[in-house]
């Protein structure tokens, strides 16, 4: 309870969202878990961090070094998970590991049963059926999907937003043939547009990227529209035009708001939905190249060994946690923006 | 038979491995993945149902336990010629349709034509070299072939299901439906449900019941085909209950996949059923067109760092065993030293063949299944080195072009990820990039089609009788030949001329030996890296059925299987609760 | 007693809007409630429905006693019984309060068919009835209207009728006339006495119009600052007002126009034969089978350092006059602002006109951007055509603007609802006049002030005027604050102008029947 | 706005002829089309469309072929039949005559045969209807009547624990993938193990059309529970988002209180007059999603229930390359689409009578 009347704009919305407190904390898990996931090699690794060999310091998360140099045959970099390996370095020094002694694509060689082998002290939530470790791939896969689907979100957002105020406020031909060119547009053989791209060049993550945003922006312009073609109409809206403002500043800034609601609302559902939408392409043959760590793969493994309960309960967990705080997220920044509400709320 | 004698004499009255006794009736449900429109089996187009070969019957039988001979069905007589340029068949005046009528000459030159020409393509090329069929008499049929090409042919066209040509009157014979074609089989169709379900029932007075080909099989009164669309909905629909045999082709599945009250109550069985049907090769093949894998050694090399002992323990569940031959499984296989005929074919290639073929028992590379793989790598790091190939800045580079080691494998089945990613990883240890890429099944056409990929997954599959295939398979005319599966690209004369040996093989005996020593050649060429086998049969199945005591060589036998009423009435006592 | 209020108190956060006030209010008696603008009257008027913002607002301390029953503790669903039927409301600002999206039939409607399970041909025969009442004209044809296709005033009387249609105890009558020219006032005015005297209908009548408080109220309170400074007989606080700002308040009254401006000064803004025509739409296409017309042919010329004042019927077609002048309205007809043709520039041509020529809307509150603070309300328009000022020279622009129209600077960073209805016009206001513009609009800018707080308003319109060579369209039906500012007079009339002269000629020898009539209603009262 | 309809009415031809072009002209440009897909089928390579989404066994570790099917033609195809299939299909035409074909037969509404199983096309999306309806309105209409009215009350309970709660319960449902679920459904009230109350495939039983009509619809209801099931699983969390925050935007605004006003009870002012005000993006994301559902959100769901619906036979045309499924499939789709936007717009008016389609004069 305290005024709100000499509060700025700018405070009185970060106060509204610090207001919603689980908004605010599930921004704080999600940042955190973020970053934690962006230092994955530090955390999940199958090369230690730091090696004291021979009087010498070695980094192998960061500097690539081979066998020979701590004296065995190969001349390529050292598989420090190797027995052979590791005497080596232990005799003369020693090694610090990342706490999870995995990489996305390390294969764990000696497990107890076959693949997918259940949860053990080594592998804390076991492994997927190629004998890889499901924490470290959810590290990793947690990190791709997420800047996947953040980047096309925020991308497809920007665009669909843009394209669905454009319309709705001008009207008339231009919403009319822009209308036609997006009914055309999503009309395009997405599968097919895939399996062209990928004869021509292997998908990674920008080209998928690319190619998902071409079809994805248009998921919000009809939604935008309509709050468009209704805003455009305010009687605010009509006082803004009166002031001269520019097309484009009356539309950011006294309707866009307005259709921000819609746009907020869907945004975590739009994340999750790109999240699914590389897995649909792993599914097809046309994802990330195979063995990436995904989200969506971890899904389709869940899916094809059902007889490994841990790799979609886990997989699941981690989609509705992630879901649940963009969503709470997306709460709090609706809170921070709307007016009428104050901080001196009682809840 | 193809070569030398025949198993069975003039007037046997069974197969060894049928029960002439065994108790017709019960109803059996088998289930298929998938979808179908259409129940006629002749031709390109529609999605063919399951089991429709049962409604037809052809010219001759071959047994599940001889390498290749046939025996009559509808013909009562088979006359042919040393040089096996034609051959009649004389048909037996009981044979008839299901609608009574009698099976004709006519019919069988009918049915010839009309495959040949409306039907499957596949039919133009397995029937292209009958160049004439004739009646002879009124049971008489006669089929000439272009001379010389194929020994084949005169039991190939046995295999030639017979069709009504009264029936077909007036019917466009290459539109798809759902309507039954007009048969003379064991058994006839009852119910279609397109995309749902098939039903099969026994014709009751089936004119062949009695032929010693068919005496003890065809013993299901009902069969039935209930379509699933995804194999893990079927899996459940069985341990529910809905239907009551199943093959199964997973080994995680196998291992753990049936526990359920019915598998614990012992009302589902689990069988691993021996055969020594061809397993061929399957294999990572290397596209020797690429001048990575010009040289032998870069190939064996690679082998090294495939470790099969970890994939089948960790992968697999020990189920498979390495294939060690192109012809694994089989009595065509080269296994040991090369025999005394063996190193008669081989010795005139002596120089141009790899030498270990005439000393070395073929082995693959094996490990001790922990996955620590250094001591098969630092093999492999020895041969790249006598190759010329040395590890710079962590690479492999050849030493004289200062080219990379890199190449990609290409899939189209993403259930091979998980094999060839280790792989990989083992390659990496090497300074070998190998990049894993899985496209769609056209794509993949395309490319290999196209001979464009430098490594893929590729099935060798063989029959028990090799012969003209062997070219299109090794030969160096189809190495340049889109579309051929030379897919290695093997390009040796002397390969050449052992595969000539085997199509023009005089008995039995030579073939195998000549067959074992093309073998010989191929593996030691390390041509491909050879994968797995399985030698069982796989089946699971509520235990209503019975089966013979002998189980055939080169089959399942499934029809050869009876209801036993006793199980029967316990299973539908324990469904009933 | 039909109603007491005791001890009352209203709080947003920390700060009082109202403070234990108390009052009465009997059956049959007309008490009104006048006061400064923002000194709480609206609010005290909510409280009674408990229609506050709650929990934004709360109360702190107070009793609301209708028929000695606390309404501030009350179930909701006893409240619902209260509500539209005992105690009836009509709202300040009658352009927001009434649903976009219903039409007139359904608004009204909606009151009788939940107290008096009235619907059907029953209820439409009744909404006629009220509509003709509150002075409607055709009210057939409106039955089907939107809001968005009426005037300000005939929202008003919408609103009017909505509240009368269960001829409730208490009739909370918020400004009730504001929209509404004079004759009409005069009708509404003499409407609700008439149900006051044969029903026993109370009015809670807040207003600042002293005129109307003279005529019809029994009984008079003062707010101010959220404190009730003053009550008793009308008949005393007018001869013998106690309390300072009683008397202050007494005391404003809109002073003559001083002195006239230069007669042949440039013009500014010329009109020949202005037409808007709305289409009448009909049937599941929505075909157009006619046309509204609600500005017919007007022709119009305003001079720099001019003020030309338009009054008329509620619904004349004043405001959109105003719209289509400012091209906020596509209408047919030369449009010449300092010689330059309106009608032909496109877009971005007509922007940085824009700050040459500004408009403040009759609802101020709808033209008010809800998720925007005042403060940046007021200082857009300098974002977009002063840019090259700097952060704090804006800001000292947008203070100085909210002072000289008597706001608290310090508000600056609320939300327009977080404003009274005065304080809402009277950003509306700043924002126009913060530009300096050459020509304004000014369609009903003091219609929700208080006296005091107009002539503050009108002096400095005047200043402005005086100072820069402005020039006004100012559109109004306060004759009085009219008289007091301009120096020529349109009086329209179904869109087309029935007389046009000179304001003190105009006044003082109206040629018009209906002009006649329009000033006797207004000074008579 | 008749001249309106019209012109949108008029445009619906230039956009499906466009989309029909573009879709004619990529699809020409990918590689490997019906005779590859074929060929590959013939040689034994195919995948099969759904195998990569059904799961498959151990490669290599098939029954070899049994003996009535025996295989020994192990050939390439010749050149001959290649030739002789792209006959077959029209592949001898340039595209461009390919293309004109297509449009004069579809002006005729003729859409062809399907390449695969020689049936019309015509035929075989009528036959899928009924699955795709069932699943789509059925599911539609569950989404509908539980999120909206769960929405609204979410709003005027923002932030209390019942919103909190609900909130996690949709969430939840989101994130559990609907095809994980479905099998899920399947294992636990279908299968063999836990409890065997649903069938597990199709529509309707067997002998449907020997019961009773009451049965029948008992039966139809029996088969679709699973499906529908995992199919609104997941579709309750947007909308009902959705209506939540565009209910919360709106339920301060001043008409609300003037509806309380009149003595309105909670559950009138909102589903009265708030409801209206917020449905506009509501409704304006309906045809998308009408759509969506019908045509592709279901494809998972109708292979694990072995449905033969829209979904996949349009995707199992596309991977096969069964270009007349394909394109007849895109025809309806498309149309539909485009007659649900323009009623979608026309709804639009409906609601907000202030919404108008014309151009805005700007300033
Ligand atoms: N939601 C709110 N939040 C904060 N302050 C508010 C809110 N509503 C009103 N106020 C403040 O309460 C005070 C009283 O407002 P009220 O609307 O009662 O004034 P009023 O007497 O009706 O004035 P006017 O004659 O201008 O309508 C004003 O100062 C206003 O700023
Ligand atoms: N969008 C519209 N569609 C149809 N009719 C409209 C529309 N806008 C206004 N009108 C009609 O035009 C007429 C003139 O309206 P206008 O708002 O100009 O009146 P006004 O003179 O300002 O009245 P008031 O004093 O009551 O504000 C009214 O009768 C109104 O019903
Ligand atoms: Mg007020
Ligand atoms: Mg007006």
């Amino acid at each position: 309870m305290t005024p709100d009347t000499s509060l700025t704009p700018a405070k009185r919305r970060l106060r509204n969202f610090r207001a919603n407190r689980r908004g605010w904390w599930s921004l704080w898990i999600f940042s955190v878990l973020f970053s934690v996931s962006l230092f994955a090699e530090f955390i999940a690794n199958d090369k230690p961090l730091l090696i004291r060999f021979d009087g010498h310091w070695y980094v192998p998360v960061i500097v690539s070094y081979p066998e020979t140099a701590f004296g065995g045959f190969f001349e390529t970099e050292a598989e420090y998970r190797e027995p052979e390996v590791r005497e080596m370095i232990e005799a003369k020094g020693w090694m610090l590991w990342p706490p999870i002694p995995y990489s996305y694509d390390t294969i764990v060689k000696d497990l107890p049963t076959p693949t997918p082998s259940p949860p053990t002290a080594q592998n804390w939530l076991g492994t997927d059926d190629h004998g890889r470790d499901v924490v470290a791939r959810l590290i990793y896969g947690f990190r791709i999907s997420v800047l996947f689907g953040l980047a096309l979100t925020l991308a497809s957002s920007v665009i669909g937003v843009a394209a669905g105020a454009v319309q709705g406020y001008l009207g008339g031909w231009t919403d009319l043939l822009f209308q036609r060119f997006i009914e055309i547009w999503s009309g395009l053989p997405t599968l097919f547009l895939l399996i062209i791209l990928a004869s021509v060049v292997e998908p990674n993550f920008w080209w998928l990227l690319g190619l998902m945003l071409l079809f994805s922006w248009t998921a919000l312009v009809g939604v935008v529209r309509a709050e468009f073609l209704r805003g455009r109409n305010f009687d605010y809206v009509r006082a803004a035009r009166a002031l001269g403002l520019s097309r484009r500043t009356t539309m950011v800034r006294h309707i866009l708001p307005n259709a921000m609601v819609a746009t907020l609302t869907f945004l975590p559902f739009v994340l999750s939905g790109s999240i699914t939408t590389l897995t649909s392409l792993d599914f097809l043959g046309f994802g990330l190249p195979p063995g990436s760590p995904s989200l969506g793969e971890l899904l389709a493994q869940g899916k094809d060994n059902l007889t490994a309960p841990w790799l979609g309960i886990t997989a699941f967990l981690v989609l509705a946690v992630m879901l649940s705080l963009l969503v709470f997220i997306g709460e709090a920044a609706r809170d921070a923006f709307d007016p009428r509400k104050g901080p001196m709320v009682k809840r | 038979a193809m070569h030398g004698d025949l198993k069975y004499g003039a007037d046997f009255s069974h197969f060894e491995y049928t029960h002439p006794g065994a108790p017709k009736g019960g109803a059996v449900r088998q289930s298929a993945i998938g979808s179908f429109d259409s129940i006629n089996p002749f031709i390109l187009k529609g999605n063919k149902a399951s089991g429709l070969g049962l409604t037809f019957d052809t010219l001759t039988e071959q047994p599940d336990d001889e390498p290749f001979s046939a025996y009559g069905l509808i013909a009562e007589d088979i006359e042919m010629p040393e040089d096996r340029s034609w051959v009649i068949y004389t048909l037996r005046p009981e044979a008839c349709f299901h609608d009574g009528s009698p099976i004709t000459p006519e019919d069988v030159i009918f049915s010839l034509e009309i495959l040949k020409t409306k039907g499957h393509p596949f039919y133009r090329a397995y029937f292209g070299d009958v160049v004439k069929a004739e009646k002879l008499g009124e049971h008489k049929v006669k089929f000439s072939f272009t001379p010389g090409v194929n020994r084949e042919l005169a039991l190939i066209i046995g295999q030639l299901p017979v069709l009504s040509k009264a029936w077909w009157e007036g019917k466009e014979f290459d539109k798809p439906g759902l309507e039954p074609i007009m048969g003379s089989g064991p058994y006839r169709i009852t119910d279609v449900e397109p995309g749902r379900s098939i039903t099969y029932e026994r014709v009751k007075d089936y004119w062949g019941t009695n032929t010693p080909v068919n005496n003890g099989r065809y013993n299901f009164g009902r069969l039935r085909f209930d379509y699933y669309r995804d194999s893990n909905v079927a899996l459940e629909a069985f341990k529910a209950g809905e239907f009551d045999f199943r093959a199964e082709n997973t080994s995680k599945l196998w291992d753990s996949g049936y526990d359920s009250p019915a598998l614990a109550a012992g009302m589902i069985k689990k069988e691993l059923i021996p055969h020594q049907q061809p397993t061929g090769m399957q294999a990572l093949a290397f596209n020797t067109r690429r001048s990575i894998f010009k040289d032998r050694r870069v190939r064996e090399a690679l082998g090294y760092a495939f470790d099969f002992e970890w994939s089948n323990k960790n992968l697999f569940n020990s189920a498979y065993t390495r294939t060690e031959s192109f012809f694994s499984n089989s009595e065509l296989a080269s296994s040991g030293l090369p025999s005394e005929e063996e190193l008669a074919i081989l010795k005139p290639y002596k120089g141009r063949v790899p030498d270990e073929a005439f000393t070395q028992e073929y082995k693959a590379p094996s490990t001790d299944g922990s996955g620590n793989i250094r001591a098969n790598l630092r093999k492999a790091v020895g041969l790249l080195r006598e190759a010329g190939w040395k590890v710079k800045n962590g690479k492999l580079a050849n030493e004289r072009t200062g080219e990379q080691m890199s190449f990609e494998i290409l899939l189209v089945q993403p259930a091979f990820e998980r094999v060839v990613l280790p792989f990989a990883r083992n390659l990496e240890r090497l300074g070998i990039e190998a990049r894993v890429r899985t496209v769609d099944s056209a794509q993949y056409e395309n490319r290999v089609r196209d001979f464009d990929f430098d490594m893929v997954v590729q099935s060798f599959g063989q029959s028990m009788s090799p012969g003209n295939e062997q070219r299109d398979f090794w030969a160096s005319a189809s190495a340049d030949e889109p579309g051929s599966k030379n897919i290695v690209g093997i390009k040796d004369p002397v390969v050449d001329e052992l595969i000539a040996g085997i199509i023009s093989a005089p008995d039995r005996k030579s073939l195998v030996n000549r067959t074992r020593a093309l073998d010989r050649v191929l593996l030691w060429s390390h041509y491909v890296i050879p994968q797995w086998h399985l030698r069982f049969f796989r089946v699971a199945y509520w235990d209503l059925f019975a089966r013979p005591s002998v189980s055939p060589l080169y089959g399942l036998g499934f029809d050869t299987w009876w209801v036993d009423p006793a199980g029967e009435a316990r299973i539908k006592a324990y469904r009933g609760k | 007693m039909l109603l007491q209020i005791d001890d009352l108190s209203v709080g947003f956060g920390t700060t009082l809007a109202v403070d234990r006030i108390a009052m009465d209010i009997r059956p049959g008696e007309c008490v009104a409630l006048v006061g400064e603008s923002g000194s709480g009257k609206s609010v005290t008027a909510h409280s009674i429905l408990r229609l506050l913002p709650y929990p934004a607002a709360h109360h702190p301390s107070g009793r609301i006693l209708l028929h000695g029953e606390d309404l501030l503790h009350a179930p909701e669903h006893r409240l619902r019984q209260v509500r539209g039927e005992k105690i009836a409301m009509i709202f300040q600002e009658p352009m927001t309060s009434l649903n976009p999206l219903h039409t007139v039939e359904r608004q009204i409607g909606e009151t009788l068919a939940v107290h008096k399970g009235m619907v059907g041909s029953k209820a439409r025969k009744r909404i006629l009835e009220l509509l003709d009442m509150v002075g409607i004209r055709d009210p057939e044809s409106r039955l089907g209207s939107y809001p968005h296709q009426l005037s300000g005033g005939q929202r008003q009387r919408v609103m009017i009728a909505m509240a009368l249609a269960n001829e409730p105890e208490l009739l909370i009558a918020d400004e009730p006339t504001t929209a509404l020219d004079v004759t009409v006032q005069a009708q509404i005015l003499r409407l609700l006495d008439k149900l006051r005297q044969d029903l026993g209908m109370a009015v809670l009548l807040i207003t600042h119009d002293l005129g109307i408080v003279r005529h019809f109220a029994q009984r008079v309170c003062v707010m101010q600052a959220g404190k009730l400074v003053e009550k008793g007989e009308t008949k005393r606080i007018f001869n013998d007002p106690q309390h300072a700002y009683t008397r202050h308040l007494l005391s404003a009254e809109p002073g003559d126009k001083p002195g006239s401006a230069p007669a042949h000064a440039p013009e500014v803004m010329r009109a020949k034969d202005l037409k808007v025509w709305f289409p009448i739409r009909r049937g599941v296409l929505r075909r157009t089978v006619d046309h509204f017309r609600a500005v017919d042919g007007v022709d119009l010329s305003v001079r720099e350092g001019h003020t030309v004042g338009v009054v008329g019927e509620s619904g004349s077609g004043k405001t959109t006059l105003g719209l289509a002048l400012l091209r906020l309205q596509s209408s047919r007809g030369d449009i010449v602002f300092q010689n330059r043709s309106l009608q032909e520039l496109r877009g971005k041509q007509l922007r940085p006109l824009r700050k040459e020529m500004q408009i403040v809307f009759q609802d101020p509150f709808s033209s008010l951007n809800p998720r925007m603070s005042v403060g940046r309300i007021v200082g857009e328009g300098l974002e977009v055509h002063e840019s090259s000022l700097g952060e704090t020279e804006r800001e000292g622009r947008i203070i100085a603007a909210l002072d000289e129209v008597g706001l608290d600077p310090q508000t600056r960073h609320r939300f327009p609802h977080e404003f009274s209805g005065g304080q809402r016009q009277r950003i509306a206001i700043a924002r126009a006049m913060v530009l300096k513009p050459r020509f304004v609009v000014l369609d009903e800018p003091t219609s929700a002030l208080d006296r005091s707080v107009q002539a503050q308003i009108i002096d400095l319109l005047r200043e402005l005027q005086t100072r820069h060579g402005l020039a006004y369209l100012f559109i109004s039906h306060d004759l009085k604050v009219v008289r007091a500012i301009s120096d020529e007079v349109l009086v329209m009339r179904g869109g087309r102008v029935l007389e046009r002269g000179d304001s003190q000629q105009i006044f003082k020898n109206p040629q018009h029947p209906y002009t006649r009539s329009l000033l006797e209603a207004a000074f008579d009262l | 706005m008749t001249a309106y309809i019209i012109r949108r009415l008029l445009l619906i031809i230039p956009t499906l002829l466009g989309i029909m072009l573009l879709n004619f002209v990529i699809v020409q440009a990918a590689p490997g089309g019906p005779v590859e897909q074929l060929i590959a089928e013939i040689k034994g390579h195919d995948v099969g469309a759904t195998a990569r989404i059904t799961g498959q066994g151990d490669v290599g570790a098939s029954m070899p072929t049994s003996g009535a099917e025996k295989y020994r033609g192990a050939r390439g195809l010749d050149p001959e039949m290649i030739e002789e299939i792209e006959r077959m299909y029209g592949f001898d035409k340039p595209a461009y005559e390919r293309f004109l074909k297509m449009l004069g037969d579809y002006l005729r509404f003729d859409f062809g045969t399907s390449f695969r199983s020689d049936r019309p096309v015509m035929d075989l999306v009528m036959e899928k209807m009924p699955v795709s309806i069932s699943l789509g309105l059925w599911t539609t209409l569950l989404v509908y009547l539980i999120s909206i009215p769960l929405g609204i009350r979410k709003a005027i309970s923002d932030g209390s624990g019942f919103d909190l709660w609900s909130s996690g319960v949709i969430i939840v449902g989101y994130a559990i993938p609907s095809f994980l679920f479905a099998v899920l459904l399947v294992v636990l009230f279908s299968g063999g193990s836990f409890l065997d109350w649903f069938p597990l495939r199709g529509l309707v039983s067997d002998n449907w059309h020997e019961l009773g009509w009451w049965d029948r619809i008992l039966d139809y209801f029996w088969h679709i529970t699973l499906p529908v099931l995992a199919m609104t699983i997941g579709g309750f969390a947007g909308l009902t988002m959705l209506t939540k925050n565009s209910f919360l935007d709106e339920i301060h605004k001043q008409y609300v209180v003037t509806a309380r006003a009149k003595g309105l009870t909670e559950k009138r002012v909102l589903y009265g007059h708030v409801f209206r005000n917020a449905m506009l993006i509501v409704v304006a994301g309906f045809p998308a999603a009408f759509v969506g559902i019908l045509f592709t959100g279901s494809l998972l769901i109708e292979v694990i229930f072995s449905l033969d619906g829209l979904g996949l036979l349009g995707f199992e045309a596309a991977i096969e390359r069964d270009y007349p499924v394909m394109f007849g499939t895109l025809y309806f789709f498309t149309l539909l689409g485009l007659l649900l936007n323009l009623v979608g717009d026309l709804t639009y008016t409906l609601i907000d009578p202030r919404i108008d389609f014309e151009a805005r004069e700007t300033g």
